[in-house]
């Protein structure tokens, strides 16, 4: 009960089944957003088994990596997001606006 | 004085080195043609000179040793004198005088193109025949063996013509293939087992090559010495024959089927020595081999109308000759085989010289064409009848004597069906040689042929067909001297033994 | 200026909590890094009230606790969703109206919604947010974010 | 001795409800049917899960440095996190990827704005 | 098999089990690395031959720092406890040079493909070679 | 003269001043200054490796510690006969590659992208030469794609003459990685039974070692990386694409130097680091290595005959000729070594005037293609005549640095009474009389298209590809330098490996 | 202005705080993970960052691309020029003695000059590759793409 | 154990990972995948003590990798051609890969053991880099050390290499595209 190790292992048991799960939601998609959504979560995941197995090796103190993932992940989602909306990464001004979003909630809606 | 002058090494330097920096000035003159063909004319005339002078050196047993450099270690660029070479480069440079004033009157009559380039190469390919003559040593003598081979290319191929070029192409591949593919392998093995590559008395080889790979060295060498045109790598020659008529007195007279041959000759002499190849019967089955090319070469040659390729059918058959003397390995062979190649260069020089002449002369190339021409170029035809009679081997002509040393060295060696053979080729010889000047000069001209308004060549290829006409007879009478020269080719190791 | 001065001490206090070293060359490179730091970030034009917030102070803290229990009560109800043994979705597509002045007090908002399951924020424009919510269930609460999100946005005056 | 307890129980407490969440939201991206549903299952593990995981990871280092980083980590998730996923909903919402069923209508939705 | 090679091949079952253990993660990494070699040299994309490429170095890493794990050690770096094992260094020295070779490589690479489209309208390894035979054989272009 | 401190650093500066003018070339940028750079470092470096050679060539061994960390713990740089000779090589062809490139590059790539270029050029021979000099294996795997990653850039800027030029580069990237990447296999297989990286090091413990599956999966593993390096049949297909369709310049140096070092690394490995102590190697080599190396021999020059494009002939003539390296190789005897080594550097003489060449026609002429190139022999006599002198150095024709390479492998080959080879070699050689002469006759024997105007080379073009024909003339009639160095080189190896000779 | 809102605020929010996070692993390679190409590659993302919310054309002016190919150069020769000066202190190539009172501290220096090389070598070289596939333009329709 | 199994955990996510890459011809959904990959290696080089490497795979994978190979497929292609089972196409590559494989796995027979401290590998260099360090160098991170100390100078060459790509990289790309593509077509006329 009180030994530490035992419950870094059963958060690390939980980080693995989810990374598992994640994992086959990457292969299935079936869409990219499901897979980019599942990529994002296995970061997040990601950061959470560093932390964990930092702490079950003993050196806590290499949490930069996880700091890193933290902070730099959603580059890559954001990079996604541009290479959808505007396929160009560096692309400055946006090539559509919420006023076609409003009409496609409408299309949406009636599909 | 001559002699304070011009130390023999000096004036070996000099035979080997004046036609390679002519050809610079022949290059520079091109703008200035009548110099250039002074320059040309002169060149020979000057080597010429020089080997006369060698001559003189080497009867009084000055014998020189000129050393350039290594190539790679153990292998040196070496130069020296021995009675083959010293035939050889006599040879070479005197018909040399003679071929470049013909081609001289020739190319202007003929109106050829690249006259510059074709008297730089000529006189290269002299060169490298010195060089062939005059090594000391095999790898020196490939090194040059090479470089006429690759200098008569531009010869050949002169006229620029799909034929010229299909036929230089042919010419060229057969030639280095087989020096690359065979001689070059036989060198180094003979290097390889022997150690050194120096042509040497009594020859490099015994007690260093198993008696029985001798005779696939042989035929490596056999074969590789493709200027040798030994069947069945003859057929470089016939194609050759699209190249302008003194390049063909060239090929077949003074450089390339002598360079050959002679290299065989050599090779047989200072690699082997006969001793080695007598005693192994190393040579036997090319004894047969050359009988073959002395026969089924002179059966083509009867088939051919084109009188060029008839001669050099001709040319296959004489030279196998050479390698048959090489066969049989022993000194009467040497003697003959040696007389054989002075012989039929006289010989075949004036034919050559002569089918030009008709060329420039009648424009006709085929033998069918040529009956009763002789009537309108008489003396052109009397001087090939000489020559032809020269070929088949009948007095009072020099190459009377080189089929008899060679009988004799057949029955020396007891092959008595060489004897044979040496007596069918001199009948098929006469086969297809006589008839040529004896319908030219007393046939009828064919029906349906306009009589031509043909006469003599000028006189600048007049004089060569006489001189080396008159030639064929003389060396009848000169015969001995050469014998007697020959007599001192080594053929045993200096003190009889080997190391 | 005094942005740029607050940036830097913010900034500074990252690079402690990071370091553990503090010896006297780190802390100064540490100095050199964050002015550093603020030089490319004002050569950027990014030296503004959203970089800095210090305008946002204790109102934000409060604001925090109620956005925890908000995310643990929405993390149960997605829980229950999918836990259940036949799943039960109503895909709800909301403009929702924001009465917040600032792009930052927008940014809290539409961030808030999009933290607690259930409901994510999909487009802003200039008074409303698009909103994706998995059942009807889960949009009411969003009034309430937008109304204490407005609140500590007025708490900086 | 007692704060201990509390602290080793606490964390127990965090670990073992994160791990939960993070399972359960993991199991909600395989069981939930389409997109529009899959993206509030990541919500929870980018959440609630990975913030008690993070909490109790804290308890455990007590008042260190390490702490201190747990918290720089907890923080910049809760910042990058949401972003990430608006960026997400985002792209598949302009790419027109559409939900299995749509309840309500659109106008009803824009008529909500409007009161 | 020479008989001077030690005998490595256990033959009772714990030695089988022993031995798996100590290299079940050089096979796994073998693995790895033929799928990604695999990908590079059978797909015909050349984004695809990319991903592969990398897929194959990242095991190659995989493969050296295996090399540097040292039971019970921990990261090589010096902690106050005297009695620590450190997994070696090294070969974590190595891979770094490695990964940016890597990304150098990767990096190039697309840049190449990039032009590839430009120049060609196709990123299809097949739909180039078509392509350039056409170039090839102008002839054959005309005729078509 | 030269201070001592200075000789010592020689082999560092060997590398490092090449190393820090490259990037001042992407930094000057237009044509001239970014070139005159260039060509000025390779004038230096080539001095520098001539220093270099002088001081090995009596068979001394310079060592290096980068760092002052002494081997195995540190990196070192090791300069015997045999690198020394290869350094020789690379900078020797560098600088007078970059002279060469002045107007070659001024025509086939644009000027804004000169600084660039230069810069990669530079980088290039940098990769190389520090791949030649090092005593690390690791090290050599730096290196090795410093100078694979510029020659991809610089094969892929031929696209402007050619769009081919990019899939050229690609797939030349896709098996370069692939070969680098096998080599770091292998040499993390040795690694691990060695625990060093040090060749010298690595050498004396796989003595200690002995046999065992691991270390000849290393040696299997490093042989084929480098096999795709150096372009050995089957793993060249990289190769004849990237060789055609690079600017001029790069095809000159690239060919001349990159798969020679390759092959200097083969033989590194095999001799210094492996050193022959287990049967396996040996078997390796000889039943699969030269069988290989046979096969490329003949098709590569087989090929040669039938393509169309002069570069492209080149390209493949390469492939044949690196096969001869390999049979040098496996023959494992010191002939056998000295052939490959002294091939080595004719060869790189030979293709280097020969690419130079080509190149030449595609400034002067707008095209590579040999048909297109008839009667440029009278157009062009100095260009054309160089390519003659080069074209008979492929053949092996005497008073050629080819015959001297021919000779050396023949003879070896029979010392072996390996007949087949001997004879292989040799008929190799006839076919590539075949392909050489197409080009010849086309050159010479046929008439200037009409309306075609071809002028001659410039000078600063010419002079380098002479320099190199000369080379080629000079080295074939008296290759006593050459041969020295190699035969050093050679018995340097031997002396180091664990083969008996008897 | 209200496309990507919530990006921009967030990107920057984030922005600074990565940059200082890539300079706090430069400084702190000698105790912790990282190092100068680690630091290097989190600059060069914070950049790339900066370009996906503003623009490449904005990264652009922030640093232009003379200054990135300049700054690469400055990092290699940072690099090897370190190693230069230890020749001229009359060591090998690259070893660190004498950069300081003893040969403990200058290795400490040495170790820390090179990696600052290499930080803004990487840095810089990395944004390079990131501002020319960014800045060049497709001709492909999204039909055929 | 325990971290075995972690291991053999994060090698199974590894090799799904590679042979959904393998499968997928969406190219986009291939560079997620890549990025995950990357992932995951640095939890593996994470339990294999190899924290530098690690972190450098997580900042190149995360940072960098993704946002190049999507610039890339922006200006080329999103989706791979569907791959075509042709037996030509997938026998020579599958045979290479399968033979090459069996032989590393042959290699690996006389391997030392995962994890053996006796291992030549930490007998030899790699001890004395451990015992060294802090008199040599004073630098408690052995890799900082090693990397830009012991072997600085394959660093040196590693920036270079890095210093190349962007050389390259501008070479082929950096200029306007418009220009670049006229050239080409030029050219190949
Ligand atoms: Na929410
Ligand atoms: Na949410």
């Amino acid at each position: 009960m009180s030994d530490p190790l035992a419950m870094f292992a059963v958060a690390l048991v939980a980080v693995f089944v989810a990374m598992l799960l994640v994992i086959i939601r990457t292969f299935m998609g079936p869409s990219l957003y499901d897979r980019v959504l599942s990529v994002n979560s296995f970061g997040t995941l990601t950061v959470l088994l560093l932390g964990l197995l930092g702490f079950l090796t003993g050196r806590p103190d290499f949490l930069d990596i996880a700091l890193l993932y933290a902070l730099i992940n959603f580059v890559g989602t954001i990079a996604v997001l541009k290479f959808v909306r505007h396929r160009l990464l560096g692309a400055a001004n946006p090539s559509r606006d919420i006023a076609d979003s409003r009409d496609e909630i409408v299309k949406g809606g009636q599909a | 004085m001559t002699m304070m002058l011009l130390s023999t090494n000096s004036a070996l330097f000099l035979a080997l080195f004046l036609p390679l920096s002519a050809i610079v000035l022949l290059g520079a003159l091109r703008e200035f043609p009548r110099a250039r063909d002074v320059a040309h004319v002169g060149t020979a005339v000057v080597t010429f000179s020089l080997v006369l002078l060698l001559l003189v050196r080497f009867l009084k047993a000055d014998i020189p040793n000129v050393f350039l450099f290594e190539v790679m270690p153990g292998l040196p660029i070496n130069f020296s004198i021995e009675p083959l070479g010293m035939v050889f480069a006599l040879l070479a440079s005197g018909l040399w005088i003679f071929i470049s004033l013909y081609a001289v009157g020739y190319m202007r009559a003929n109106g050829e193109e690249h006259q510059t380039r074709f008297a730089m190469f000529f006189t290269l390919a002299v060169a490298a025949a010195l060089g062939i003559a005059f090594s000391a040593n095999l790898f020196t003598l490939f090194i040059y063996y090479e470089l006429l081979t690759l200098s008569t290319y531009p010869l050949v191929a002169h006229k620029g013509t799909p034929e010229a070029r299909r036929g230089a192409r042919i010419y060229l591949s057969i030639l280095l293939s087989t020096s690359i593919g065979f001689f070059l392998v036989a060198i180094i093995w003979t290097w390889t087992v022997a150690g050194t590559l120096d042509f040497a008395a009594g020859g490099i080889l015994q007690g260093h090559l198993d008696p029985g790979y001798a005779p696939l060295l042989l035929a490596l060498f056999a074969f590789g010495i493709g200027k040798a045109a030994l069947m069945p790598f003859h057929r470089w020659l016939p194609s050759a024959m699209v190249a302008p008529a003194p390049v063909s007195a060239l090929l077949h007279a003074v450089a390339v089927v002598k360079g050959g041959v002679f290299t065989l000759l050599k090779v047989s002499v200072y690699i082997f020595g006969t001793g080695f190849l007598s005693a192994t019967h190393a040579a036997v089955w090319l004894c047969w081999v050359a009988a073959i090319s002395i026969i089924v070469a002179a059966v083509i040659a009867i088939s051919k109308d084109d009188l060029k390729a008839r001669l050099a059918y001709s040319t296959i058959s004489q030279l196998a000759y050479v390698t048959l003397g090489v066969a049989l390995a022993n000194q009467m062979g040497m003697i003959g085989s040696t007389m054989q190649i002075v012989m039929h260069a006289m010989a075949k020089i004036t034919l050559f010289m002569c089918a030009g002449a008709i060329y420039v002369a009648a424009h006709k190339t085929k033998v069918s064409e040529m009956s009763g021409l002789g009537r309108q170029m008489p003396i052109t035809f009397i001087a090939f009848f000489v020559a032809s009679l020269s070929i088949v081997g009948l007095p009072p002509m020099g190459g009377a004597w080189s089929k008899w040393f060679l009988l004799l060295s057949a029955a020396d060696a007891n092959q008595i069906a060489m004897i044979a053979v040496l007596g069918i080729g001199s009948l098929l010889s006469i086969a297809y040689l006589m008839p040529i000047p004896v319908k030219a000069l007393f046939g009828a001209v064919p029906a349906g042929q306009a009589p031509s308004d043909a006469h003599e060549p000028p006189l600048s290829m007049l004089l060569p067909i006489c001189a080396t006409a008159l030639g064929c007879v003389l060396l009848f009478f000169f015969a001995n001297e050469i014998y007697g020269f020959l007599l001192h080719v080594p053929l045993l190791p200096p003190e009889g033994g080997l190391q | 200026m005094a942005k740029a001065i607050a940036l830097g001490i913010a900034l500074f206090a990252f690079w402690l909590t990071l370091s553990g070293h503090y010896t006297l060359f780190l802390l100064s490179m540490g100095v050199a890094s964050c002015g550093l730091c603020v030089y490319i970030t004002t050569r950027m034009g990014l030296i503004d009230a959203e970089t800095v917030p210090t305008q946002l102070r204790f109102a934000l803290l409060t604001y925090w606790f109620w956005l925890i229990i908000e995310i643990i009560k929405s993390n149960k109800d997605m829980a229950r969703i999918i836990l259940s043994r036949k799943i039960e979705l109503a895909h709800q597509f909301v403009l929702i109206p924001t009465s917040q002045q600032t792009d930052m007090g927008r940014v809290i908002f539409a961030n808030s919604i999009t933290l607690t399951p259930g409901t994510v924020t999909i487009e802003t424009a200039e008074h409303a947010l698009l909103v994706h919510a998995v059942t009807p269930a889960f949009v009411p609460s969003l009034e309430e974010m937008g109304r204490r999100v407005t609140a500590v946005e007025g708490a900086q005056a | 001795m007692t704060l201990d307890l509390v602290i080793q129980i606490a964390s127990w407490a965090c670990f073992s409800i994160g791990g939960t969440f993070l399972v359960i939201g993991a199991l909600g991206l395989i069981r939930l049917p389409d997109f529009w549903a899959r993206i509030h299952a990541a919500g929870m593990i980018d959440t609630l899960g990975s913030a008690l995981v993070l909490a109790g990871m804290m308890l455990q280092a007590g008042l260190t440095l390490t702490t201190l980083k747990l918290v720089l980590i907890g923080l910049f998730l809760f910042v990058a996190g949401p972003t990430a996923s608006h960026a997400i909903a985002n792209a598949a919402w302009v790419a027109g990827l559409k939900p299995e069923r749509l309840e309500k209508d659109e106008g009803a939705l824009l008529g909500r704005k409007s009161s | 098999m020479p008989e001077t090679l030690p005998e490595q091949v256990p033959n009772q079952l714990a030695d089988l089990l022993i031995f798996i253990g100590g290299h079940y993660n050089y096979w796994m990494v073998i693995v790895l690395m033929m799928i990604g070699l695999y990908i590079t040299i059978s797909r015909g994309n050349l984004v695809k031959k990319i991903v592969g490429l990398n897929i194959f170095q990242t095991s190659v890493f995989m493969l050296y720092i295996s090399m540097g794990k040292v039971a019970g050690g921990t990261a090589p770096i010096i902690t106050g406890n005297p009695d620590e094992v450190y997994s070696n260094p090294l070969p974590h020295v190595l891979i770094l040079t490695a990964i940016v070779v890597g990304i150098s490589t990767t990096a190039l690479a697309l840049a190449l493909v990039v032009r590839i489209r430009e120049a060609f309208g196709t990123i299809e390894e097949d739909e180039i070679l078509t392509i350039e035979r056409d170039l090839e054989f102008p002839a054959q272009e005309a005729s078509k | 003269m030269i201070p001592q401190a200075i000789i010592s650093q020689l082999p560092i500066l060997q590398v490092i001043v090449p190393l820090i003018a490259a990037p001042f070339c992407a930094l000057l940028g237009g044509r001239n200054r970014a070139w005159a750079l260039a060509f000025a470092v390779s004038l230096v470096t080539f001095a520098i490796s001539a220093m270099l050679f002088a001081s090995t060539l009596d068979g001394t061994v310079l060592s290096y510690q980068l760092g002052g960390w002494a081997p195995p713990i540190g990196i070192e740089y090791r300069v015997d006969a045999l690198n020394a000779f290869v350094l020789l090589i690379v900078s020797g062809v560098g600088a007078l590659t970059m002279l060469y490139a002045r107007e070659s590059v001024a025509y086939e790539i644009d000027e804004r992208h000169h600084g660039l270029f230069y810069s990669a050029f530079v980088f290039c021979m940098t990769g190389l030469l520090g791949v030649t000099i090092t005593g690390d294996a690791f090290n050599v795997f730096v290196f090795l794609e410093i100078s694979s990653l510029s020659t991809y850039a610089l094969v892929a800027s031929g696209a402007k003459r050619d769009r081919r030029a990019l899939t050229a580069a690609y797939n030349y990237l896709i098996m370069g990685t692939i070969g680098a990447t096998f080599f770091v296999i292998g040499l993390g297989l040795l690694y691990m039974i060695t625990g060093t990286l040090n060749m010298a090091d690595l050498a004396h413990k796989l003595v200690e070692h002995g046999d065992s599956r691991t270390l000849r999966m290393g040696f299997a593993f490093i042989v084929v990386g480098f096999g795709l390096k150096l372009a050995m049949f089957p793993l060249h297909l990289w190769l004849p694409n990237a060789y055609t369709h690079a600017p001029s310049a790069v095809s000159a140096f690239v060919s001349a130097t990159s798969t020679k070092v390759a092959v200097y690394l083969m033989l590194r490995f095999l001799f210094t680091v492996f050193g022959f102590s287990i049967p396996f190697e040996v078997d390796v080599l000889r039943t699969i290595v030269l069988p290989l190396a046979l096969i490329g021999i003949l098709a590569g020059s087989i090929v040669a005959v039938f393509q169309e494009d002069l570069k492209r002939l080149l390209a493949y003539s390469s492939i044949s000729q690196i096969g001869y390296m390999l049979v040098g190789i496996t023959l494992l005897t010191p002939g056998g070594l000295m052939a490959s080594i002294i091939h080595l550097f004719n060869h790189a003489v030979a293709k280097a005037a020969l690419f130079m060449v080509a190149g030449a026609y595609v400034m002067q002429a707008g095209t590579s293609t040999i048909s297109d190139l008839r009667g440029v022999g009278r157009d062009m006599p100095f260009t054309t005549a160089a390519f003659v002198v080069g074209g008979l150095s492929l053949v092996g024709v005497p008073m050629t640095v080819g015959f001297i390479s021919k000779w050396y492998l023949v003879q070896a080959a029979l010392e072996q009474g390996w007949w087949p080879v001997a004879g292989l070699i040799v008929l190799s050689s006839l076919v590539a009389f075949a392909y050489v002469w197409r080009f010849v006759e086309a050159a010479y024997m046929y008439p200037t298209p009409d309306g075609v105007i071809r002028r001659e080379a410039p000078l600063t073009m010419l002079i380098p590809m002479w320099i190199f024909a000369g080379s080629s003339i000079f080295f074939g009639l008296n290759a006593s330098l050459t041969s020295a160095a190699a035969s050093r080189a050679a018995s340097g190896l031997i002396a180091a490996s664990s083969l008996i000779w008897q | 202005m209200h496309h990507h809102l919530i990006l921009r605020v967030v990107a920057k929010l984030l922005l600074p705080f990565i940059l200082l996070y890539a300079l706090y692993v430069q400084w702190h390679g000698d105790y912790g993970p990282g190092g100068g190409f680690q630091a290097g590659v989190i600059f060069a993302v914070g950049f790339i960052l900066y370009a996906l919310v503003y623009g490449v054309d904005a990264l652009v002016r922030v640093v232009p691309r003379g200054v990135l190919v300049g700054a690469m150069a400055v990092g290699l020769l940072l690099y090897a020029g370190t190693g230069v000066v230890s020749l001229f202190l009359g060591l090998d190539y690259l070893d660190y003695s004498r950069l300081a009172h003893d040969p403990v501290h200058g290795q400490e220096w040495g170790i820390l000059l090179v990696e600052l090389g290499v930080g803004i070598a990487v840095a810089a070289a990395m944004t390079a590759i990131f501002v020319a596939f960014a800045t060049r333009e497709p001709d492909i329709d999204d039909e055929d793409w | 154990m325990g971290i075995i199994l972690v291991d053999l955990m994060l090698f199974g996510f590894l090799v799904l990972t590679a042979l959904a890459i393998m499968r997928l011809t969406n190219l986009f959904a291939v560079t997620m995948l890549a990025g995950l990959f990357s992932l995951l290696a640095a939890g593996l080089f994470v339990t294999m003590d190899a924290v530098d490497v690690a972190f450098t795979e997580a900042a190149v994978g995360a940072g960098i990798s993704t946002v190049l190979m999507l610039s890339a497929l922006a200006l080329t292609a999103r989706n791979e051609k569907p791959f075509v089972i042709v037996s030509r196409r997938m026998a020579v590559p599958l045979i290479c890969c399968l033979v090459t494989g069996a032989a590393l796995i042959y290699g690996t027979l006389d391997m030392p053991a995962f994890g053996d401290p006796d291992a030549p590998v930490h007998t030899h260099v790699g001890g004395e880099y451990i015992t060294r360090v802090i008199p040599d160098t004073g630098v408690p991170n052995i890799v900082t050390a090693v990397l830009a100390s012991y072997r600085g100078y394959d660093t040196l060459g590693e920036t270079t290499v890095i210093f190349v790509a962007a050389i390259a990289v501008l070479l082929l790309i950096g200029f306007p595209r418009s220009a670049t593509r006229r050239r080409d077509e030029d050219g190949s006329e």
